[in-house]
């Protein structure tokens, strides 16, 4: 197992710079997510690790040894990758077998680790297959296979299950965990699903635009989004952005909209003395979906009050999107009440979950 | 390509299936133009080969027995003759075909295996490299490809003579790889472009050199699609003219020169011209057939799939 | 580190034959385009400057030859393809014996040009062809001649051509009718397009490209070859049939004056260069890109 | 032909068989190492050498080997046939090439040009090889007079050989060099149905008022007339006449029998037509008489069968045979495949052999007189110049083998070749097959031949340096004239001014 570390690594393709000065570092057995929409550079990122890719500039270690100048056979690296990229032409079990043939094991040992490998992917019954005969899913778990035979220093996966259905895909999610604690490996894991980071990784790499945005654990970016990009590109339904004015008040600090007045608590105004924010502020105002109270009658501590505008039932829960102004928000709530359409509707904000932007340069004011 | 053909082949199947109704419904009357207009066709497509290779069978003036204008029984005149092999024995007893079989036959095969195996190195080279001129050297490829044989003959006539290569099959061969090359080259480039790199990523990452990765991966994949371009390089070698005529010549003539030469000063051979006419295309016909899904993508140089 | 000198050096060795049979017979044309070369033993080429170019332009058959490659190239092509097209489209009807005919059709493509002239200059005798026969026979042809007649014997090159060539344009149209895709079509019958329509509309600017690249690759081949030209008229009669590529087989081979058939030869490439480019372009232009 | 395909067949059956079996070894061979000549046993030709008593200066080359590219004719295939008989007489090996007459060019051109000595020995066909690479053949008159070279017994003087024939393709533009030595000869002499003439005799004169035969005061214009009679399609052909106007050669040489024979017209004026000269100036094209014959000839075009344009001798030939036309003007060798019942239509004594048809006398306005104009192809064989002096001496020892009259005569009676020797001509063996029944019979053209190959009649047609460009612009502008896209008086004025800066006048 290996540490990898990347430092101030820049990626460009004529004059577009894919990835820019990006430096960061894999723990050993850490199953660390890159996540990204697409064009992010997540996914050049993963192919300078394995080689794949030329490193513009800067250094890419494996366990403390630079590899820029190696070929990727010669990094014990293993990836994934999102096409499955199967060898069509070979078997299963030869797909499966090809690492360790190429290292011209000895065929016992091949048939050996071919066959504990495809138990544990639960993929034993198709070794004699040939990949245009396999579902989406078993191709998967044979590429996955193919990675795992070989017990290399670091795993590379390259959006490996975003191909398949959405029911597979969460059965999948949970499997490719069980198999990182299995393994006790370390694995760079590149998607654009931020559930599936949520859910898998030790740690969140979010990256915008080729730039590095955020890294820590997935609580962390969730709940402690260093700027307004990873909040908006973590949560489903995504935050709510409502542009405001910040005002000092007293000690302390409000929140100024046209329709609404929000008085901020003493933690959040603590911070932002410490910032020194000035009297009045542009600021965005983020609130996730579920961080409201709603009633359609007019409750104690209102801080906000719109029309319903549609309703989006999702069995247990229930998206309300409400008309604010000019604001359109949405806001999530148990299902149970009959909420009507064009009807008025109170919310309570809960006060620790509030979280102020930047207008101009989309930084939190929080942190 | 083997795995994107895969993803494409459902929806393009429904395609050709609804694509009936492009132009028009399916109706009798439809079916019967149909019928009518492709039987009509296969007749003005077989017609001259089907006269052609009955006249090899026949003597002089049976295959020159036409009957008078508008005696329409007199087409049957064609199906009347008594079938012997005077022409074919005179073509490779008197003319000695046998010879200029050889020779189309080793010039081809040899000239078709250089190219496609610099062809599929170059291919994939260029398919997977990145170089800094790469649509110059694209572009000076294919370019080759319009230089009329008159004249890049002459100036490769002297090159030839200067190092011993005139008049000799190999010469011959290299003269055949000047439009072989180029062509192959572009045709398995087209092959290779198609292939997804993931592939060959995956086989570098698992461990394999370049080179292992070019040989066991890539060019597998790519097979038939070199297949064509070796089938398509015999083809055309086969059936060149005027490289085998002046760079050929006398110790390296093919079929399509012997042809001509039928043609003499005294007489047209017309008997034994038909019958080396059989025989230069039977050949080539049963290799087009071999390489029938292929023929299109290799006749455009990679550009149209069928 | 990986890439660049590997897929550099197996590039080499394609490169490296190609610039010897290419490139040296490219700089020799042009340099031979420059000189008058001597027409006796021991004399010296003669440097001329750019005469031998203008003397093309006072060389009337080399003119009349543009006028008849012109028609021969433009007529072929016209014919292959809505020949072509149509055939494609009846093809794609079909659906049983579809593969077994569309085999039938594309047999002329594989036949040597030398072999399709002696085809056709046997069934255009007057003597003993078929095709003669019966051309007097349904009366078109009165009494007369196809090859030893001006206008039928460019007719009769263009016929061979044809016959070779339009099942190479029906089968790229075919491929190309296979690709339309098929939630256009049935937006299209949706919208209550009539066939004609639907054509035009669905089937015409979705096989663009392949129209393109068919006519490019077959415009590229008939600038090129003059095999079907050298045993069928051999230019004749009356020069009727003696197109510039033709010509320049002429001057080259027959007057042996290689200056002038340099000049000759680099001015037909540029042309052919030229006009293949613009077609390039129109296909750039439709963005249609294969 | 026949007869010349069934020996053929005897010749090279050996070769033939020897492919057969052993093709694949015989085709290897041929990358690998060089083609062996067929040399073996005989010693007929090594007692012959030894008659002859020079049996040393034959072999003095021995060992070396001489490539002889030449069209692929009938004379060349029987030497190829007989290259047993002279390596045994010489030591020397002969690789005869033979292409079509265009390819020959082509390679004997850019071999020529280039300085270098691929082909020892060329094919030398007077006007479409000699007027162009004449200047490049070694001087054969340096040898001729050589103790130390064998010599041929009868000799290489102007008489020795059919009318002119060693100036029409040995000397080009001057007098002084001999560059080659004829060995094959083609000439032009009427083909009609003698069996259609005598059947329709009385038909005709009840048109045309006089009877219908051929002779050698037969005009143009009573063409006119015989083509009017058969072109009706009722006696026995579909037409009267057909011409070889095929482009090129063929063409060139058809066009100048009407033209020569009207008042002895030709292109340029010239101090000795069978010499020929390198820049002779301005054409005669526009003058009266130019413009009347063209007018003529158009009138009989108009009558000739219509592919006439794309005919040469082996498409007129064709049509003969299948009874398609009357009468044609054909070289002397086509006799043997126009005799040929497997082939023929017209064998068996129904084809009359005459001269050209002569002028028609009120045709003529430049006062000069009418001549049954005829014309002629003659092959010879030429030695590179850019050889190495001994090189060409050995070709030399080749050159007087092939022409020789032991292999003429043998030439002739096995494959009906054409002779180029008077000797063989005058032989009485010949002589006696010039008359039906005949074994030879391509001598059956011979007693109008030997007629019509001397002054006034024969035409020897312009040797200028520039002949291809200029039979093929003359061929394009008549053959314009012939289709009726233009007039006479346009085509001549056209011709005058192409041919004229086609010479820089």
């Amino acid at each position: 197992m290996a540490r990898v570390r990347l430092e101030k690594v820049w990626k460009r393709y004529g004059s577009v710079e894919a990835v820019k000065d990006l430096s960061l570092e894999c723990q050993d057995r850490e199953f660390l997510c890159l996540l990204g929409p697409s064009g992010c550079g997540k996914s050049s990122t993963l192919r300078m690790i394995a080689g794949l890719e030329f490193i513009s500039e800067g250094s890419i270690y494996i366990d403390d040894k630079v590899v820029n100048n190696v070929d990727p056979y010669k990094r014990d690296i293993a990836m994934v990758f999102e096409s499955y990229a199967l060898y069509p032409h070979k078997k299963v079990f030869e797909n499966m077998a090809y690492p360790l043939r190429v290292q011209k094991l000895p065929e016992a040992d091949i048939q050996k680790r071919v066959r504990r490998a495809a138990e544990i992917l639960d993929i034993a019954g198709l070794l004699e297959r040939w990949p245009r005969q396999l579902s989406g899913g078993q191709k998967q778990r044979v590429a996955i296979g193919r990675a795992i035979v070989r017990d290399p220093k670091v795993f590379l996966l390259d959006e490996p299950i975003s191909h398949l259905d959405a029911k597979l895909r969460t059965h999948m999610r949970g499997e490719l965990k069980r198999l990182h604690r299995d393994l006790d490996a370390t694995m760079i894991y590149v998607t654009h699903d931020q559930l599936e980071a949520m859910t898998m990784a030790d740690r969140i790499v979010v990256l915008n635009l080729g730039v590095l945005q955020q890294v820590g654990t997935p609580d962390e970016v969730f709940n402690h989004p260093r700027n307004k990009f990873v909040a908006g590109f973590l949560g489903d339904p995504p935050m709510n952005f409502i542009p405001s004015q910040l005002q000092k008040k007293g000690k302390g600090y409000k929140v100024v909209h046209e329709q609404f007045t929000l008085e901020l608590p003493d933690s959040i105004s603590r911070k932002l003395i410490a910032r020194q924010s000035s009297d009045s502020v542009e600021v965005e105002l983020g609130l996730r979906p579920e961080s409201f109270d709603l009633s359609s009658k007019q409750p104690d501590g209102c801080d906000m009050q719109g029309k319903i505008y549609v309703t989006e039932p999702l069995g247990e829960d229930v998206i309300i999107d409400i008309t604010l102004g000019n604001e359109k928000i949405k806001a999530k709530t148990v299902i149970g009440q009959a909420w009507q359409i064009d009807e008025p509707i109170y919310m309570r904000v809960k006060h620790d979950r509030i979280h102020l932007f930047d207008k101009t340069t989309g930084e939190s004011l929080l942190m | 390509m083997a795995a994107k053909s895969r993803e494409t082949k459902a929806p393009r199947k429904a395609a050709a299936g609804a694509q009936e109704t492009i132009v028009h419904k399916r109706t009798p009357f439809m079916r019967i133009l149909t019928v009518v207009l492709l039987a009509v066709w296969i007749v003005w497509t077989l017609a001259p080969l089907l006269i052609t290779a009955l006249s090899s069978f026949k003597t002089a003036r049976e295959a020159f027995a036409t009957p008078t204008y508008g005696d329409w029984k007199g087409v049957w005149n064609i199906f009347r003759f008594q079938p012997t092999l005077v022409n074919f024995r005179t073509l490779f007893l008197i003319e000695g075909f046998w010879p200029y079989i050889w020779h189309g036959f080793v010039a081809s095969i040899g000239s078709a295996l250089i190219a496609v195996v610099m062809g599929t190195l170059g291919a994939y080279g260029l398919s997977r490299g990145k170089f800094k001129r790469e649509g110059d050297i694209s572009f000076w490829i294919i370019s080759t490809r319009m230089a009329p044989a008159v004249v890049v003959i002459v100036p490769l006539y002297y090159i030839f003579r200067r190092i011993g290569l005139l008049s000799t099959l190999p010469g011959l061969i290299v003269a055949y790889t000047t439009f072989n090359l180029s062509f192959s080259l572009w045709l398995i480039k087209g092959f290779f472009d198609d292939l997804p790199v993931e592939i060959e990523e995956a086989a570098f990452v698992d461990g394999d050199s370049h080179w292992a990765v070019f040989t066991k991966v890539a060019v597998p994949l790519a097979a038939p699609g070199i297949v064509a371009a070796f089938v398509l390089c015999v083809l055309m070698s086969w059936n060149d003219f005027l490289f085998a005529a002046v760079i050929g010549g006398h110790r390296a003539k093919t079929v399509p020169v012997g042809i001509t030469e039928l043609r003499t000063t005294v007489e047209v051979l017309w008997g034994p011209i038909n019958s080396a006419t059989i025989i230069l295309i039977i050949p080539m016909i049963a290799l087009g057939v071999l390489i029938r899904k292929y023929l299109i993508q290799g006749l455009t140089m990679g550009a149209v799939r069928e | 580190m990986f890439g660049m000198s590997f897929y550099g050096w197996i590039l080499m060795p394609a490169v490296i034959l190609l610039a010897f049979i290419t490139l040296y017979p490219c700089f020799w044309m042009i340099v031979m385009s420059l000189l008058k070369v001597s027409t006796r033993p021991g004399m010296k080429n003669e440097f001329v400057g750019l005469a031998n170019y203008a003397g093309l332009f006072k060389d009337s058959l080399f003119l009349q030859g543009w006028v008849i490659q012109g028609k021969y190239v433009g007529i072929s092509l016209v014919v292959e393809f809505i020949l072509g097209f149509a055939i494609a489209l009846f093809l794609n009807n079909l659906k049983r014996s579809a593969n077994v005919i569309t085999t039938i059709v594309l047999v002329p493509m594989m036949i040597a040009p030398v072999a399709v002239g002696f085809l056709y200059l046997y069934l255009f005798n007057s003597s003993f062809g078929w095709y003669y026969w019966f051309l007097r026979s349904i009366g078109i042809l009165r009494q007369g001649s196809i090859l030893g007649d001006m206008n039928w014997a460019v007719a009769a090159i263009i016929i061979a051509d044809v016959w070779e060539w339009t099942p190479f344009m029906a089968l790229i149209f075919l491929a190309g009718l296979k690709k339309v895709p098929l939630d256009q079509l049935e937006a299209s019958k949706c919208d209550g397009a009539p066939p004609i329509r639907r054509f035009f509309d669905v089937v015409l600017p979705n096989m663009v490209s392949v129209i393109v690249i068919g006519v490019l690759i077959r415009f590229m081949d008939i600038m090129r070859y003059i095999d079907t030209i050298f045993v069928m008229t051999t230019g004749g009669p009356a020069g009727a049939t003696k197109t510039v590529s033709y010509y320049l087989f002429d001057v080259a081979f027959r007057f042996f004056d290689l200056g002038r058939g340099a000049a000759h030869g680099f001015v037909l490439l540029l042309v052919t260069i030229i006009i293949a480019q613009a077609f390039v372009n129109i296909m750039k232009k439709k963005g249609v890109q294969r | 032909m026949f007869r010349e395909r069934m020996s053929r067949r005897n010749f090279l059956s050996t070769a033939g068989k020897a492919a057969l079996s052993g093709g694949l070894l015989v085709a290897v061979g041929g990358i690998v190492s060089k083609p062996k000549v067929w040399a073996g046993g005989s010693n007929e030709a090594t007692q012959a050498a030894k008659k002859a008593g020079g049996a040393d200066l034959w072999r003095q080359y021995a060992g070396t080997k001489l490539i002889f590219m030449s069209e692929n004719t009938p004379p060349s295939s029987a030497i190829k046939a007989r290259a047993k008989e002279f390596f045994d007489l010489t030591g020397m090996e002969i690789d005869i090439r033979q292409d079509v007459l265009s390819t020959v060019q082509e390679k004997v051109g850019i071999d020529l040009k280039g300085g270098s000595d691929a082909y020892h020995l060329n094919y030398a066909q007077d006007k479409p090889m000699g007027t162009l690479f004449a200047d490049y053949w070694a001087d054969m008159s340096q040898f001729m007079n050589d103790p130390t070279l064998p010599q041929d017994p009868e000799g290489y003087d102007l008489d020795k050989w059919g009318y002119r024939w060693l100036d029409v393709c040995g000397k080009f533009y001057e007098s002084s060099k001999i560059v080659a030595l004829p060995y094959d000869n083609a000439v032009a002499v009427m083909f009609y149905r003698l069996d259609l003439f005598e059947k329709y005799t009385k038909e005709f004169e009840k048109q045309f008022g006089y009877p219908l035969v051929y002779t050698k005061d037969t005009t143009w214009k009573n063409m006119l007339d015989f083509m009017k009679f058969f072109n009706t399609g009722k006696y026995g052909v579909e037409y009267g006449y057909g011409f070889q106007g095929l482009e090129g050669w063929a063409g060139q040489l058809d066009f100048q029998r009407p033209l020569y024979a009207h008042g002895e017209w030709q292109e340029w004026d010239m101090p000795d037509q069978f010499l020929g000269t390198r820049n002779p100036g301005p054409s005669r094209w526009g003058d009266d008489q130019s413009v009347m014959t063209l007018g003529k000839m158009q009138q009989l075009y108009k009558l000739a069968h219509p592919e006439s344009l794309s005919w040469d001798w082996s498409g007129v030939n064709n049509a003969f045979q299948t009874g398609k036309v009357a009468m044609c003007v054909n070289y002397g060798e086509f006799a043997a495949s126009v005799e040929d019942p497997k082939q023929s239509v017209a064998a068996g004594g129904k084809v009359g052999y005459g001269m050209d048809p002569k002028g028609e006398p009120s045709w003529i306005i430049n006062g000069k007189k009418a001549v049954n104009a005829t014309n002629y192809g003659i092959g010879g064989i030429a030695i590179n110049g850019n050889l190495s002096k001994d090189m060409q001496r050995a070709a030399w020892i080749f050159t007087v083998w092939a022409t020789s009259k032991p292999l003429q005569m043998s030439v002739l009676k096995e494959l009906g070749g054409t002779p180029t020797r008077m000797s063989v001509l005058t032989d009485p063996e010949v002589v006696k097959a010039m008359k039906r029944p005949t074994t030879m019979p391509n001598a059956l053209t011979y007693p109008p031949i030997l007629e019509a190959v001397k002054a006034p009649h024969v035409v020897p047609g312009p040797k200028i340096p520039k002949w291809n460009e200029y039979a093929t612009i003359q061929c394009i502008e008549i053959g314009r004239c012939m289709q009726g896209r233009q007039g006479p008086e346009e085509t001549a004025k056209i011709l005058k001014k192409k041919l004229d800066t086609m010479h820089g006048v």
